[in-house]
């Protein structure tokens, strides 16, 4: 059985799954079961072909529209790697949604959008030229606006701003179709290929900015990241997981065949290079670097725990746009792990957060508070998610940040690597920022009935955790994956082995890493255990001063808002929207420019007169110069 | 008050309440071997008795010389210092204070103030003998206590704790009932109290 | 099979004469006459739709040849313009029929197959003279139109659009005229493709002149910038149908007439192509400046007039790149407009009746939950407009922007791109209002001939949209006649 | 990843050399700063007697399951890094580990215990943990640089390699990249949470911040976390900066044991000039730390690094 090879199998299976759900949308239940079914299958298909390790490269399945225009499907390595991470997460994700969405939202196909969406995602990872490309794009594109807006205030804003970056970023592409069209005559991505390689330096100029602006702003990179925060903190809580999680990997995947298929290592380098290191990727890694600090900073300051985490989102795919300029192996070794990483992490993040919006309807740190003593699963599960976004070595995380920055320093990049590092101190922050604010601290009095999430809601999250953190032992596995799809691109995989990582510079190796934690952790174990275990006492006996409580104090007493405020009354003015800001003023320009032909349209008849024989004028003028008239 | 026998222990002639010292085992001793060379102080300064106590851990006595600092929170300490008068308010914050911290815990009256009110001991707010709701391990006596004075209570206490005499948190787990009765007759318990009665335990 | 396509003028004008006598002994049935003439075109349109895959369908009236006689000439391009007018035209006749009694209903439903007649007829002939006197017939139908006032709209007749429609219409004729004139004397003829045969030897001075006049006669017809300051007042008082009229029938026969009479006529009299280049820079800024106008406008009626004028230079600009995948851009992205705009207008309509004055943006507000239906159609139609796969503008806009690709026109693809986002920009809007569900409102239910409408081209979209391949044959010979005027004089003289 | 039996000695010594080490480090520390306060001071031994009296309390209380795991992740995280640092030259597994994975190892203590922290529902706690979150971002941009600094002017991530590639005399990395090595020992004060850069635990304002709740067993985990961790981070500067205290050749056990008191020496030479700092200074705002360190060692760091890309790039 190898239906990957012949793509439109599992198009046609999540199509089926999409036209049922659409069609059946009414009955919740049915629509749900069968966007399960269908991605399950999908799924299945995806994992098997890639365990039986046949994927045809060069097969190339063609549906033809015109005579002399089909659309191509076919799927390598390299697209393999985010069809997988995307296909397999969403049927995760859909059974997540089973329970919190069989009572939201009765009047719109959630399952059916979901789908379709789905469907454009896989779409976009197996077209092999840039029509079809476009297609699935802008099919993965539209559902998701009716999907922003959950009854949440000012998601009509989110909407608006998703509106506007999708036809950025779908103009973007088609000034890239231009581009290869007007070079080469079709849009194949052999044809991308070859107009790269005839092109000047302006076309490739051209297509690295228009590729920034059509696959940047999928992924959030600054300065097209605004609609993220928006967007993310506004969609239905399930859609959210895999909107951040897979979604925005598509974004990674253009980026990714923008600079290193379509562009290609050996063009980059002949604009010369400092240690390997070109011009272009060091455009494209700084803008990384800063899309992570600000997407880091930016989170630390939110109280609105979605928008934390989209904004968390935004950061890490910063790094990830690091991995991709800096380039060589080992970054985009790392870029790629990250992919895989972030695909897992963020969905475990979303849905737990999500657990804990459907369970408390809270979704203000400020208001949460104390959640480990009503859902410890969830917490656990969003404590490896957490910790894996902060890359702390006994998740998987570490590995691909840690191949960024190797990679990074291989290349003697001094600047980047700092203010990665000042990221992820403020991934540090914003991610004790969450946990303190929803689970730690005090539980509400409203909240104390409240129960653990659901079962259909913890499996999903307990799978990926599981997954997070045998990863972490062995971060050669997702290596073998990544090594093939890198010789799909014409680079080589660093070093590795099941265990172990080798770069340049040093070397990684998981499981000694976490050996060394095991050792940290018998030791303490048996520290701790030396004395009888402490009595248990209740949340409200805390050192107040002497002071008894007032009752319901406990409301006060959780420490959430303004969680940082020194910082923010400091780092406000540096980062203060300005790019949202900026924006707003090129929207208002514009619409002053576009009201201009009130000036002209002025409701005036002899004006209208006037205009037709000035016009006249004109084209008369025009013919005499250029026409050859008289 | 002599009518209601303690839950567990004794009442000596004052009709206070005594406890059986606890048997201690090898491992015991080198800990409370350990606890005397080592006391954290929670502070509770009501007024002036805290006066005397930067004398106390500045230069000119320095109490760290023993392994006596001060510390932040109930918690952490094991020694209650009781600096001065309680006031009728004021007993509920103590009793809250030293519930929470952890056996084994000393309580230190400090001032003449504690043991029978001082020089307000006709003042309608105050109390008068901190002994009645919580177990006073040692008073100083005095107004106020030198340092001098306070450093030899310390050595008291530390011999006292070697030898496993210094035994008022177990006094207080045994004679609860008889604790509580003296507490209630001052303050009410609100329902934010959440601490756990020690006979519960 | 096929059927004389001079039938397609004369059911409708044998239905016109009918309408005032019928009026006389029946009043009831003089309503439904129009209805059944653009039934009887429908007819014949479709009978002959199968011949259009093959080439053109002729017909020379009375038997004399050209000169003398008039010919008509159903070109593949025409003929498929012809049909989405018809389309059109029987979306808007059909949609209102519900029952109700409305002011003007007889003289409407007149001047709406009058226009219609007035659209195909010069979208068919071939003679330039025929072209005329349709041009006239369709602007006096349009001011008719133009004039009466949407239902509780303005006291009386709206006459503000009627008047500039009526002057401006005029000095387009006139200048049409003007350019027939100078056309006849320079050729001694009045066909098309006899006149195209001769004009290799005119005078540049008399081409030149001639395409002046006729360009901004043809030009004011279709709406190019900027020559369109009636457009807006006409669609702001007129009804619904008057605007998927104007947009969809009128303006667009004033097209075709002008890309046929500079292509194939005037083109290989002058220079360099100047022509081809006239074209797509007018069309390029009609269509910024549409798109911008629709952008900063309140009203929804103002709205799609504006994104109508965009789209006109967008086809204008599409057609005029000179280039094979620019026609095929153009003619999906026609396709795409005469399917989706009559959509918009017919729930704008809907969703906009109990407003006096202008229809704000805020009218749309929570359609898809009062009005389920009219939301899910105008929504698509919406996306369809914009460009969404799959649907023929999508289509339309691929093949446009990799032929302004392959043509290095980089200027044209950065209009284009801007003008894309504004239109997205107002579309956008529009479907936020819809989505905006924040306040109740009561349920509002589409009259069923309207929803039945609606969901017939909104079908139709999603059949061209997910299979447009059959039209590829059509769409060859649009290319065969808009390139090379030798193929559309070889298929006159038959 | 070969391991000689010196290393897997050195495994199991070094968590119970840096336990002695650190607490040894605290009392001479106390003794000292009570010199600098002209009064006697504790004995040296007194940390020990402490950290015997916290495991020793009859009872201990704990807020749920959660505030346990944060005394064990302190300590898990400071004995997992510890194994990543080298020590008298002998790098115990930091050849399996270089210096980046040991930047984020250094985390999950304070991290895992400002979990267990943030768990007991004292809002005190949250605050000094919030502080001292603060407190890292503002030194973690200089020392980020310091760390890129020092990993590319010998071109390795490996701290086991940069310790070897100091070998020799007056090789040291201080006295190749000075600037880099002021701000390093600025960055420091903060990591070793010493005045003036002492508000995550300010005694005064927050009760001690994160420990607020802590008493007995867990207070005496997060004590000998403290301990442990000024070995640490002192010991990281010895490695980084200092030649890793290698003077004697370390082939021989007891050439070995000689660089291990030499490097000790160091490390504590390292934390008394932060110590005596503290002695000196009072308590920062956070606002001022944050300024502080976004200055000047940002600027030194980022003169040094300049310098390094600058040199490798074979300009200078």
């Amino acid at each position: 059985m190898n239906l990957i090879n012949e793509p439109a199998t599992l198009l046609i299976i999540l199509g089926t799954g999409a036209g049922t759900a659409l069609l059946l949308w009414k009955v919740r239940w049915m629509a749900a079961l069968m966007s399960i079914i269908s991605s399950a299958i999908a799924a299945g298909v995806v994992i098997h072909t890639g365990l039986l390790g046949k994927i045809a490269s060069n097969e190339i399945w063609e549906f033809e529209i015109f005579n002399d225009l089909s659309l191509t499907l076919g799927t390598n390595w390299f697209s393999y790697l985010f069809l997988a991470s995307i296909a397999v997460l969403a049927p995760l994700v859909l059974i997540y949604s089973w329970e919190p969405m069989r009572t939201r939202q009765k009047d719109r196909p959630f399952y059916g959008l979901f789908m379709i969406s789905l469907v454009g995602a896989v779409g976009v990872t197996m077209a092999r030229d840039l029509l079809t490309l476009f297609l699935f794009w802008e099919l993965m594109t539209w559902p998701v606006i009716l999907l922003i807006g959950d009854g949440r205030p000012r998601s009509g804003k989110a909407m608006k701003l998703y509106f506007g970056f999708g036809m950025l970023s779908a103009s973007g592409i088609l000034g890239i179709l231009s581009i290869v069209s007007w070079s080469e005559g079709g849009v194949a991505y052999t044809d991308a290929v070859n107009a790269m390689a005839d092109g000047s330096t302006g076309i490739r100029i051209a297509m690295v900015l228009l590729g920034a602006m059509a696959f940047g702003t999928k992924a959030a990179l600054a300065p097209f990241h605004i609609w993220a925060p928006a967007a993310y903190g506004h969609t239905e809580d399930p859609f959210t997981a895999f909107f951040s999680g897979g979604l925005s990997k598509t974004g990674i995947y253009g980026a990714f065949l923008v600079v290193d298929v379509f562009i290609g290592t050996t063009i980059l380098i002949s604009y010369g290079s400092v240690n390997g290191l070109t011009p272009i990727g060091f455009f494209i890694a700084i803008t990384g670097a800063i899309t992570a600090l600000i997407g880091g900073i930016m989170a630390m300051m939110q109280d609105d725990a979605k928008k934390l985490l989209a904004y968390s989102s935004i950061s890490q795919l910063g790094y990830i746009f690091v991995g991709l300029g800096v380039g060589g192996s080992t970054a985009t070794a790392g870029a790629l792990y990250h992919v895989l990483n972030h695909t897992a992490f963020k969905a475990v993040l979303f849905m737990g957060l999500g657990a804990v919006i459907y369970r408390t309807g809270e979704y203000r740190l400020s208001k949460l508070g104390g959640m480990i003593h009503v859902m410890p699963l969830t917490f656990w599960c969003f404590l490896v998610g957490i910790f894996a976004a902060a890359a702390i070595p006994i998740t998987s995380g570490l590995a691909s940040k840690w191949l960024i920055y190797e990679g990074a320093l291989e290349k003697g990049v001094g600047i980047l690597v700092p203010i990665l590092f000042l990221a992820s101190a403020a991934a540090f922050l914003y991610s004790f920022r969450i946990l303190q604010g929803g689970f730690m601290g005090q539980l509400r009095d409203e909240f104390k009935d409240i129960k653990e999430a659901p079962i259909t809601m913890l499996i999903p999250m307990i799978i990926i955790m599981i997954a997070l953190i045998v990863v972490a032992f062995i971060p050669g596995l997702p290596m073998e994956l990544i090594s093939r799809a890198m010789a799909d691109i014409g680079m080589e995989a660093p070093e590795y082995s099941l265990i172990s990582l080798e770069s340049g510079v040093g070397s990684y190796s998981g499981l000694v890493v976490m050996l060394a934690v095991v050792a940290g952790f018998i030791t303490a174990v048996l520290m701790f255990f030396s004395r009888p275990l402490g009595r248990h006492i209740d949340l409200r006996d805390t050192f107040t001063a002497g002071e008894e409580p007032i009752p319901n104090m406990d409301k006060r007493y959780h420490y959430a808002w303004k969680f940082y405020a020194p910082y923010e009354r400091f780092l406000r003015p540096y980062f203060n929207n300005w790019i949202g800001k900026g924006w707003a003023k090129v929207y208002k320009v514009s619409s002053q420019v576009a009201r201009l032909h009130r000036s002209v349209m002025n409701g005036d008849m002899t004006g209208y007169i006037w205009l037709i024989f000035g016009a006249m004028v004109l084209v008369g003028m025009v013919l005499y110069r250029y026409g050859g008239w008289f | 008050m002599s009518e209601d026998e303690p839950t567990g222990g004794l009442l000596d002639q004052d009709g206070r309440p005594i406890t059986n010292l606890p048997e201690r085992g090898f491992v015991r001793k080198v800990a409370d071997w350990a606890s005397a060379r080592s006391m954290w102080l929670l502070w509770y300064c009501t007024g002036c008795g805290a006066v005397e106590l930067p004398p106390s851990f500045t230069s000119r006595y320095d109490m760290e010389r023993y392994g006596i600092g001060p510390m932040a929170t109930p918690r952490q300490a094991d020694i209650f210092l009781i600096t001065g008068y309680l006031s009728v308010k004021t007993v509920k914050r103590i009793v809250r204070s030293y519930e929470q911290m952890q056996d084994p815990k000393y309580v230190l009256g400090h001032g003449s103030c504690t043991i029978d009110g001082g020089m307000y001991w006709d003042s309608y707010a105050t109390v008068k003998d901190v002994g009645l709701y919580i177990p006073v391990d040692l008073y100083i006596a005095g107004c106020m206590p030198r340092p001098e004075a306070i450093f030899q209570t310390f050595e008291k206490l530390q011999d006292m704790i070697i030898k496993g005499e210094a035994v008022g948190w177990k006094k207080y787990k045994d004679n609860y009932s008889w604790y509580r009765k003296n507490q209630d007759n001052v303050f009410k318990r609100g329902p934010d109290w959440a601490l756990e009665e020690p006979e519960l335990r | 099979m096929t059927v004389d396509p001079v039938l397609l003028i004369v059911i409708p004008l044998v239905a016109a004469f009918l309408v005032p006598i019928t009026s006389i002994f029946m009043k009831g049935l003089a309503k439904w006459i129009p209805l059944l003439g653009l039934i009887g075109m429908a007819v014949v349109m479709a009978l002959d739709f199968g011949d259009l895959y093959d080439g053109p369908v002729t017909s020379i009236t009375g038997g004399f040849g050209p000169p003398w006689g008039i010919s008509i000439i159903m070109t593949p391009f025409g003929g498929l313009l012809a049909t989405g007018m018809i389309g059109v035209a029987l979306f808007v006749m059909i949609s209102e029929i519900d029952g109700k009694k409305r002011a003007h209903q007889t003289v409407y439903n007149t001047m709406v197959m009058m226009a219609t007649t007035g659209a195909v007829g010069m979208v068919i002939t071939g003679d330039i003279f025929n072209m005329f006197v349709f041009l006239e017939i369709t602007a006096i139908a349009g001011v008719v139109l133009a004039a009466i006032p949407r239902d509780g709209h303005e006291k009386g007749l709206n006459w503000r659009g009627a008047a500039v429609y009526a002057l401006v219409g005029g000095v387009a004729s006139f200048l049409v005229l003007a350019g027939i004139a100078l056309l006849y004397g320079a050729t001694s003829t009045l066909n098309i493709y006899q006149i195209a045969e001769r004009i290799e030897g005119v005078d540049t001075f008399v081409v030149g002149a001639a395409f002046l006049t006729m360009f901004i006669g043809l030009g004011i017809e279709s709406e190019l910038f900027p020559l369109n300051g009636w457009a807006p007042e006409v669609y702001r008082g007129s009804k619904w149908g008057t605007g998927s009229l104007f947009s969809g029938v009128i303006g667009k026969a004033g097209l075709l007439a002008l890309l046929r009479i500079s292509f194939v006529v005037l083109s290989p009299g002058l220079e360099n192509g100047i022509v081809m280049d006239i074209l797509l820079w007018v069309g390029a800024a009609t269509y910024l400046f549409g798109e911008a106008a629709a952008f900063s406008s309140k009203d929804l009626y103002r709205v799609l007039g504006y994104s109508s004028i965009g789209v006109f230079g967008l086809l204008v600009a599409s057609f005029s790149l000179g280039v094979a995948d620019g026609i095929r851009g153009g003619t999906m992205l026609l396709l795409g407009h005469m399917l989706a705009k009559p959509i918009l207008f017919s729930m704008m309509g809907f969703a906009g009746r109990k407003k006096k004055g202008d229809v704000p943006l805020s009218s749309l507000k929570g359609l898809i939950r009062s009005s389920p239906s009219a939301g899910i159609i105008m929504t698509i139609g919406i996306l369809a407009l914009i460009g969404m796969p799959p649907s023929p503008t999508f289509w339309g806009k691929y093949f446009l922007f990799s032929a302004a690709g392959s043509e290095g026109q980089w200027l044209l693809i950065s209009i284009l791109i801007i003008g894309t986002l504004f239109e997205a920009g107002y579309l956008g809007r529009m479907l936020f209002n819809i989505f905006d569900t924040r306040k109740e409102r009561k349920a509002d239910t589409l009259p069923l001939a309207r929803g039945i409408m609606g969901a017939l081209f909104v079908f139709f979209i999603f059949l061209i949209g997910f299979l447009p391949g059959p039209l590829e044959d059509i769409i060859t010979f649009v290319i065969a006649e808009l390139i090379d005027p030798l193929n559309y004089i070889s298929w006159g003289s038959i | 990843m070969t391991f000689s039996t010196t290393s897997w000695v050195m495994i199991f010594l070094t968590p119970i050399l840096a336990f002695i080490l650190g607490h040894l480090f605290l009392g001479i520390s106390r003794k000292f700063t009570a010199r600098i306060h002209r009064r006697v001071g504790p004995p040296v031994m007194q940390q020990f007697i402490d950290v015997m009296k916290l495991f020793g309390k009859r009872e201990s209380t704990t807020h749920s399951w959660v505030q346990d795991m944060g005394a064990l992740f302190a300590v898990i995280g400071v004995i997992a890094s510890i194994l990543f640092i080298p020590i008298g030259g002998e790098a115990v597994l930091s050849f399996q580990g270089d210096l980046i994975v040991l930047a984020y190892l250094l985390v999950i203590a304070p991290l895992g215990m400002a979990l267990g922290t943030g768990a007991t529902g004292n809002p005190n706690s949250a605050i000094g943990v919030s502080r001292g979150l603060m407190l890292m971002m503002a030194y973690e941009l200089p020392f980020a640089m310091v760390l890129v600094a020092v990993m590319l002017y010998y071109d390795t991530a490996s701290l086991g390699d940069i310790v070897a590639a100091q070998k020799g005399a007056f090789n040291w990395a201080i006295l190749a990249l000075p600037l880099s090595a002021i701000a390093a020992d600025l960055s420091l004060q903060a990591m070793l949470g010493e005045k003036p850069f002492d508000q995550p635990v300010a005694p005064s304002e927050i009760a001690s911040g994160p420990m607020v709740e802590f008493g007995g067993k867990y207070l005496g985990m997060l004590m000998v976390w403290h301990a442990m961790s000024i070995v640490v981070e002192a010991g990281l500067f010895v490695d980084l900066f200092l030649g890793g205290g290698v003077i004697f050749p370390g082939d021989s056990v007891l050439g070995l044991i000689g660089n291990i008191i030499v490097w000790a020496i160091l490390a504590l030479m390292m934390w008394l000039i932060s110590v005596s700092i503290n002695t000196v200074f009072g308590r920062f705002k956070m606002g001022q730390s944050l300024k502080f360190y976004w200055g000047v060692p940002t600027l030194l760091a980022l003169l040094s690094l300049s310098y390094v890309v600058i040199s490798n790039l074979g300009v200078i």
